[in-house]
């Protein structure tokens, strides 16, 4: 069966399906998972789920949302699947005198588009640190390595970066502020389906989530080995993957599946300040926990 | 063999172009030349790649096929009729000239993600201009062409197989050279959009790791493909007697 | 109108109408396509909040910007290359494969040349439309009967007198004809780089709107989009029209 | 509509007369079924035609000569008269007709032999047959060094004799020729007249040729009819003389010079009027 | 290369002689500084045009006739030989000649009016004088209904005749024309020929007239030079000894029917040579 994942092989967030399927995880908790659906991302990925024969997949929590309030969609959120946003950073050029994210004040700085998460993790940034966002210019550069083309022809002073990017291109530039030391953890991604296929199979739907959870703690048992499996199955550069892995294993990136509370009204409150909430969340009516292996269930 | 030649120069000094540009631009926003065809070698010896390139190709291969039949046939429907193509040709140009990129929103919510709707927004750029052309031709066919026939007493078909057929080829030939360029250059966007295989999707996560080695590797094998087919429809397209 | 007129206005209607029941009827699932009416009624919202105004009003003038430009530097070039026909023929293979290359490929370096933001999309577009431009050119350079020229010599005109007053308008039809491709090519540039790589204008509200299920701002734009083409076309198509009948023969 | 106006310097040669094609009371009006504009193109027109006949018919731009070559092939219907060929009422093309138009209507993909022998092919003749008869008329008009070429490598006159060799191999009875010279300048032309008069001699097939230019009628016909501006009407018909063996020399004879003033004076007054309507 | 051979019928009423324009020994090569190709289009050609002369080439196509006229314009540079116009070596197109040319040279975008005035608006002329002699050239030639009618609204004769009247305008002393009838029928084309030789008597000018149509040639001219297939050569010039007065009435003299066959047999055998060759 094929499911679909955001960022597929351009981020981390598969990284434990990409694991899950290496190790035979998946088969052995009973579901057998032959290809993954990535793309672009957002809404595009919800809505190849929705399209699919196995209509489950892991998307950025946003979209979810999205997807719930605007598209009048049927779905739920079954499982948690990342929760920190440790890869963004803020950077700036080497030689440049901006020391501290308060510099930025009255200087321009790089996101991706309006209302995407490099501008939602910049605001919630600002916000950690008391910055009143009308004080600095936020410029839509259209994607990271436009973003950081504005910074080295000096039209912006930082711009927003994620990781395996800033891996890459480490030494080019110097971290102003990096998201990890400012904002707690935060669910990023989760895991959707619809109510039809959940009631019709909700079997599969539990494999899947098994299977990923034991993938996840793979990880976390041995980030050399699971550094491998994404240069085997993404082409990364052997580098790269391991200290791309080794740096999220510090802020537990990938959930085991279990939903908090707090890390997902954090997200949420990062959507108001970006606009795209408004009022509170019905999480009750989105999410269902009845999936998740017993020991990760919990009161919301 | 002075042609040949002529070209052969125009080669060697657009590559001397990019490698000023590569001059001025550095490495990390303009690979040079050399390296970008290591990169291209690189990529060539991997199984990735080529499953890229045999999924955009499948796609192409099957919009194009959809494109030129389709275009054929609902070209020749039109033309038949005098009123239906003069109806029809500000319709078809109106599609021609439209952006189809937004419409494609509603190829993915029609098709979903995937080999269909590739194939479906690819032929969503070749079909309108392989039809237009043959609509046109078919419009035009000389009129003493179609009275000899009727001087000679051919049957409907006789005259469709032997006359009109062949006095509409070189105008579809041209039309089908379009309907090429465009098919791919749909099915390349599609993957660029949104997809999870093909060149286009390859040139899109480059872009997003500002991987510009792979971005000009791919530019550079799509661009000698492209150009490589089309001459070799031109030879052909020439071969035609007019 | 004519009576063809009538008839594409007719048959335009009931397709429309047609996709009116469509969806009225629940055939059509409204997440996947909505009734005309109701895009009608989303863009005239779109256009009343005036949110949208400025990524509007900005796509528009990009593609006004480039149409422009790629109609006086297609000229030039075609001109100059219509001028050197070693450089034309071996040129000519290229030009005819040119739609083939997908041009947004090159954006990253347009970025380097052009820096981000509107310019680098206006150099895809012209980079997208100009082709159109150099071969309507190069057509009408050629097909200025050989006869006027002579006829300007005997005339006793100077070349440049000869430039202006004969081939310019001698050429107009092929010219203009061009100019019209440029700008529904320059239309397609700018949306699509918009759509694919920007983070501003319809193109991006689109898929912007498709990314966040906003159907009806999505199919509102998305008709913007479908009248700005189609009136702009239908325009420089009965310019294009008069042209053509009185000056060519 | 006095015949023979010209008195005859040669004995006739002519076989006794016998009826091959008749028009009676034609007359043809575009769009007369709609509720557009009507345009009377041609007649009312009465015409015979004898067997084995050369027939020409000159007349103003214009005044309906295509159309009548139209009518009497079957290729329209009249608006009002009767058309007979060999005795039967046409309705189509009838068997036995051979048209050759005023356009190039040579088959641009095809070969001077395949264009020469398609008719031959659709018609089902064997193939030694076919080979037979293409190379007869390939040669006999002069196009034996391009019978491989493409009509786009001849020139507009040798097109036209493609066209001549694609209608004549099918052998007709009655050859109908719409300006075939029309690209020719006018030397050419009479040159090529003779050809046509070896060959009507040859097949002994009756010939309509329309044609713009009074020498080549006065010069290759046994009569020729004037028709007036449109809507054309036959207003004279002139008995040329001729004997059945004879060539463009004959240009050079007083005759022929009567003959043309004939045909002049007829045509000066229609072309006036002609000329003085719009384009 | 008699002259005269025809005797004349009329005596003839040109003035006395006085040499206009003169070619010697002229030959045009075509790629001649070129490694390609070359290609014999004209020559080595003699001849002479008394002022006020009504002279008239025919030839086979493709002799070099419009070689001729571009060298005697001065639109062309002869290989070899040389070219005077009222005793001046020319170079470039000189003042004083007009030229009307086989293509239709009429300027689409420009009215009729627009396009007679253009020649003299170029030369400065002043408003007033431009818009009495504009005015003047399009009743001359016909054309006054469609003064501000555009050339793809007019028929290739009407076109032909704004392309007269353009250069009539600007009153030439010598005027080359290159088949200026060729686009019309032969018998409208006879009756623009009186036109023509009307305009020849008012104004005085010296008119080469290149034709295919023998009748045209043989009812305009003083003189007729018929030139060889290519490498055109004059092989033959005949005086006609029309008076100065005449119209196209002539063509019912009997000697005009002797001039048409003395021009035919001249140029039939080279007819025939050029008919043998390609395309
Ligand atoms: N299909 C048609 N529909 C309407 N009018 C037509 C059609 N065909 C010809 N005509 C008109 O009928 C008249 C006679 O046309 P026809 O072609 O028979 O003249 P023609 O004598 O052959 O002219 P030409 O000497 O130029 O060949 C012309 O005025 C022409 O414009
Ligand atoms: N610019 C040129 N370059 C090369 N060859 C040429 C050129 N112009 C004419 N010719 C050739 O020179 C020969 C004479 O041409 P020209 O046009 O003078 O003949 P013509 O007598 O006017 O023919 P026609 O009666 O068809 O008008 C022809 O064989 C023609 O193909
Ligand atoms: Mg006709
Ligand atoms: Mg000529």
């Amino acid at each position: 069966e094929e499911i679909s994942v955001t960022q597929w092989g351009q981020s981390l967030y598969g990284a434990p399906f990409a694991v899950g399927m290496d190790k035979g995880l998946f088969k052995k908790a009973g579901i057998d998972i032959t290809g993954i659906i990535g793309s672009a991302g957002g809404g595009t990925t919800v809505r190849n789920i929705l399209a699919s024969a196995t209509p489950y997949g892991e998307v950025a929590l946003p979209a979810a949302l999205a997807a719930a309030a605007q598209g009048g969609l049927d779905l739920i959120i079954v499982n948690v699947g990342t929760h920190t946003v440790a890869e963004s950073s803020l950077v700036t050029m080497p030689n440049s005198d901006i020391k501290t994210i308060d510099d930025l004040v009255g200087k321009k700085v790089a996101i991706t588009s309006p209302k995407s998460s490099s501008e939602m993790i910049f605001l919630m940034e600002l916000k950690a640190k008391g910055i009143d966002p009308a004080k600095i210019t936020r410029v839509a550069a259209g994607g990271y390595p436009p973003a950081l083309t504005m910074l080295e022809q000096g039209a912006v002073s930082a711009a927003g970066l994620i990781e395996p990017l800033s891996i890459i291109r480490k030494d080019r530039y110097r971290t102003v502020l990096a998201a990890k030391d400012v904002l707690p953890p935060m669910t990023t991604s989760v895991g959707i389906t619809t109510r039809e296929f959940a009631k019709a199979h909700p079997d599969k739907l539990k494999a899947i989530i098994a299977g990923r959870r034991a993938a996840v703690e793979a990880i976390y048992a041995n980030p050399g080995e699971a550094a491998a499996v994404l240069q085997k199955m993404w082409n990364f550069d052997p580098a790269v993957a391991k200290v791309a892995v080794d740096n999220m294993i510090g802020p537990k990136m990938w959930s085991l599946g279990d939903f908090d509370r707090a890390e997902l009204e954090r997200t949420v409150d990062g959507l108001r300040l970006i606009g795209e909430v408004k009022g509170e969340i019905d999480w009750s009516k989105l999410i269902d926990q009845s999936f998740l292996p017993a020991d990760l269930q919990r009161k919301l | 063999m002075r042609k040949a030649g002529d070209f052969l120069i125009l080669i060697v000094a657009l590559l001397a172009v990019w490698q000023v540009l590569h001059m001025i631009a550095g490495d990390t926003t303009l690979t040079s030349p050399a390296d970008t065809f290591a990169k291209l070698g690189a990529l060539m010896r991997t199984g990735q790649f080529w499953a890229n390139v045999a999924e955009t190709g499948q796609a192409f291969a099957l919009a194009l096929v959809i494109s030129i039949i389709g275009g054929v046939g609902i070209g020749t429907l039109l033309g038949l009729n005098r009123t239906s193509g003069t109806v029809s040709e500000p319709i078809l140009i109106s599609l021609y000239s439209l952006p189809k990129v937004t419409l494609y929103p509603l190829v993915l919510l029609c098709f979903g993600l995937g080999m269909s709707a590739k194939v479906a927004f690819g032929a969503m750029h070749g079909l309108i201009p392989v039809a237009l052309f043959t609509m046109k031709a078919i419009m035009h066919i000389k009129p003493v062409y179609l009275r000899t026939a009727r001087a000679l007493r051919l049957s409907p078909g006789q005259v469709a197989a032997t006359i009109a057929l062949p006095a509409v080829l070189p105008e579809v030939m041209a039309g089908a050279r379009l309907g090429f360029s465009l098919s791919l250059l749909g099915v390349l966007i599609g993957e660029m959009f949104a997809s999870k295989r093909g060149l286009g999707f390859m040139i899109n996560s480059a872009m997003g790791l500002g991987d510009i080695a792979t971005i000009m590797a791919v530019a550079v094998f799509l661009s000698v493909f492209a150009v490589a087919a089309n001459a070799l429809l031109l030879v052909i397209d020439r071969a035609i007697p007019r | 109108m004519t009576r063809e007129g009538w008839i594409r206005l007719l048959i335009v209607a009931a397709a429309i109408a047609a996709l009116e029941a469509l969806c009225r009827t629940g055939l059509i699932h409204r997440t996947v396509l909505l009734a005309p009416s109701e895009m009608v009624v989303s863009l005239w919202h779109i256009l009343q909040v005036g949110e949208l105004n400025d990524d509007i009003l900005s796509t528009l003038r990009n593609v006004l910007l480039s149409a422009a430009i790629a109609s006086v530097l297609g000229f030039a070039l075609g001109a100059v290359i219509h001028a050197l026909p070693r450089v034309r023929h071996a040129v000519e293979p290229l030009l005819a494969s040119y739609y083939a290359i997908p041009t947004f490929m090159f954006y990253p370096i347009f970025i380097v040349v052009f820096g981000v933001g509107t310019q680098a999309i206006i150099a895809i577009a012209v980079l997208l439309s100009i082709v159109a431009m150099i071969t309507a050119t190069l057509t009408g350079l050629d097909r200025i009967p050989p006869v006027l020229r002579k006829t300007a010599r005997v005339f006793r005109m100077s070349p440049a007198k000869r430039a202006v007053m004969v081939d310019l308008p001698a050429a107009a039809p092929y010219l203009f004809t061009g100019v019209k491709l440029t700008f529904a090519y320059s239309l397609i540039g700018v949306i699509a780089s918009e759509f694919i790589l920007s983070g501003a204008g319809i193109g991006y509200a689109i898929a912007y709107a498709y990314n966040n299920f906003n159907n009806p701002r999505m199919y509102g734009l998305m008709l913007l989009v479908i009248i700005v083409a189609v009136a702009a076309n239908t325009a420089l198509d009965a310019v294009d029209r008069r042209l053509q009948a009185r000056l060519r023969r | 509509m006095s015949r023979a106006a010209v008195a005859p310097k040669y004995p006739s040669a002519m076989p006794a007369p016998e009826v091959h094609a008749r028009l009676t009371g034609v007359t043809r009006i575009y769009g007369a079924g709609t509720s557009g504009t009507k345009l009377h193109a041609l007649g009312p027109v009465d015409l015979t035609l004898e067997r084995g006949e050369f027939f020409s018919v000159v007349g103003p731009s214009g005044c309906g000569k295509s159309t009548l070559l139209d009518v009497l092939a079957g290729l329209a219907v009249p608006t009002d008269g009767t058309v007979e060929f060999e005795g039967k009422a046409i309705r189509g093309v009838p068997d036995g007709v051979g048209v050759v138009f005023q356009e190039d209507a040579s088959f641009a993909w095809l070969t001077v032999r395949d264009n020469v022998a398609f008719g031959l092919r659709r018609a089902g003749v064997d193939a030694a047959e076919i080979a037979r008869r293409v190379d007869y008329a390939i040669g006999f008009m002069g196009l034996r060094d391009f019978a491989n070429a493409y009509p786009s490598q001849l020139s507009g006159g040798m097109r036209q004799r493609v066209c001549i060799a694609r209608t004549l191999v099918l052998q007709p009875r009655l050859i109908l020729l719409d300006e075939p010279f029309g690209a020719l300048d006018q030397q050419t032309r009479l040159l090529m007249g003779d050809e046509l008069l070896r060959l009507w001699r040859e097949t002994g097939a009756t010939v309509l040729l329309i044609t713009h230019a009074l020498d080549e009628a006065a010069m290759l016909s046994d009569r020729v009819g004037v028709m007036s501006a449109r809507p054309g009407v036959f207003i004279d018909f002139v008995a040329t003389g001729w004997p059945r063996e004879r060539d463009s020399r004959i240009v050079s004879d007083a005759h022929f010079g009567a003959i043309t003033a004939r045909l002049w004076e007829k045509l000066r007054a229609e072309s006036l009027k002609s000329l003085g309507s719009a384009p």
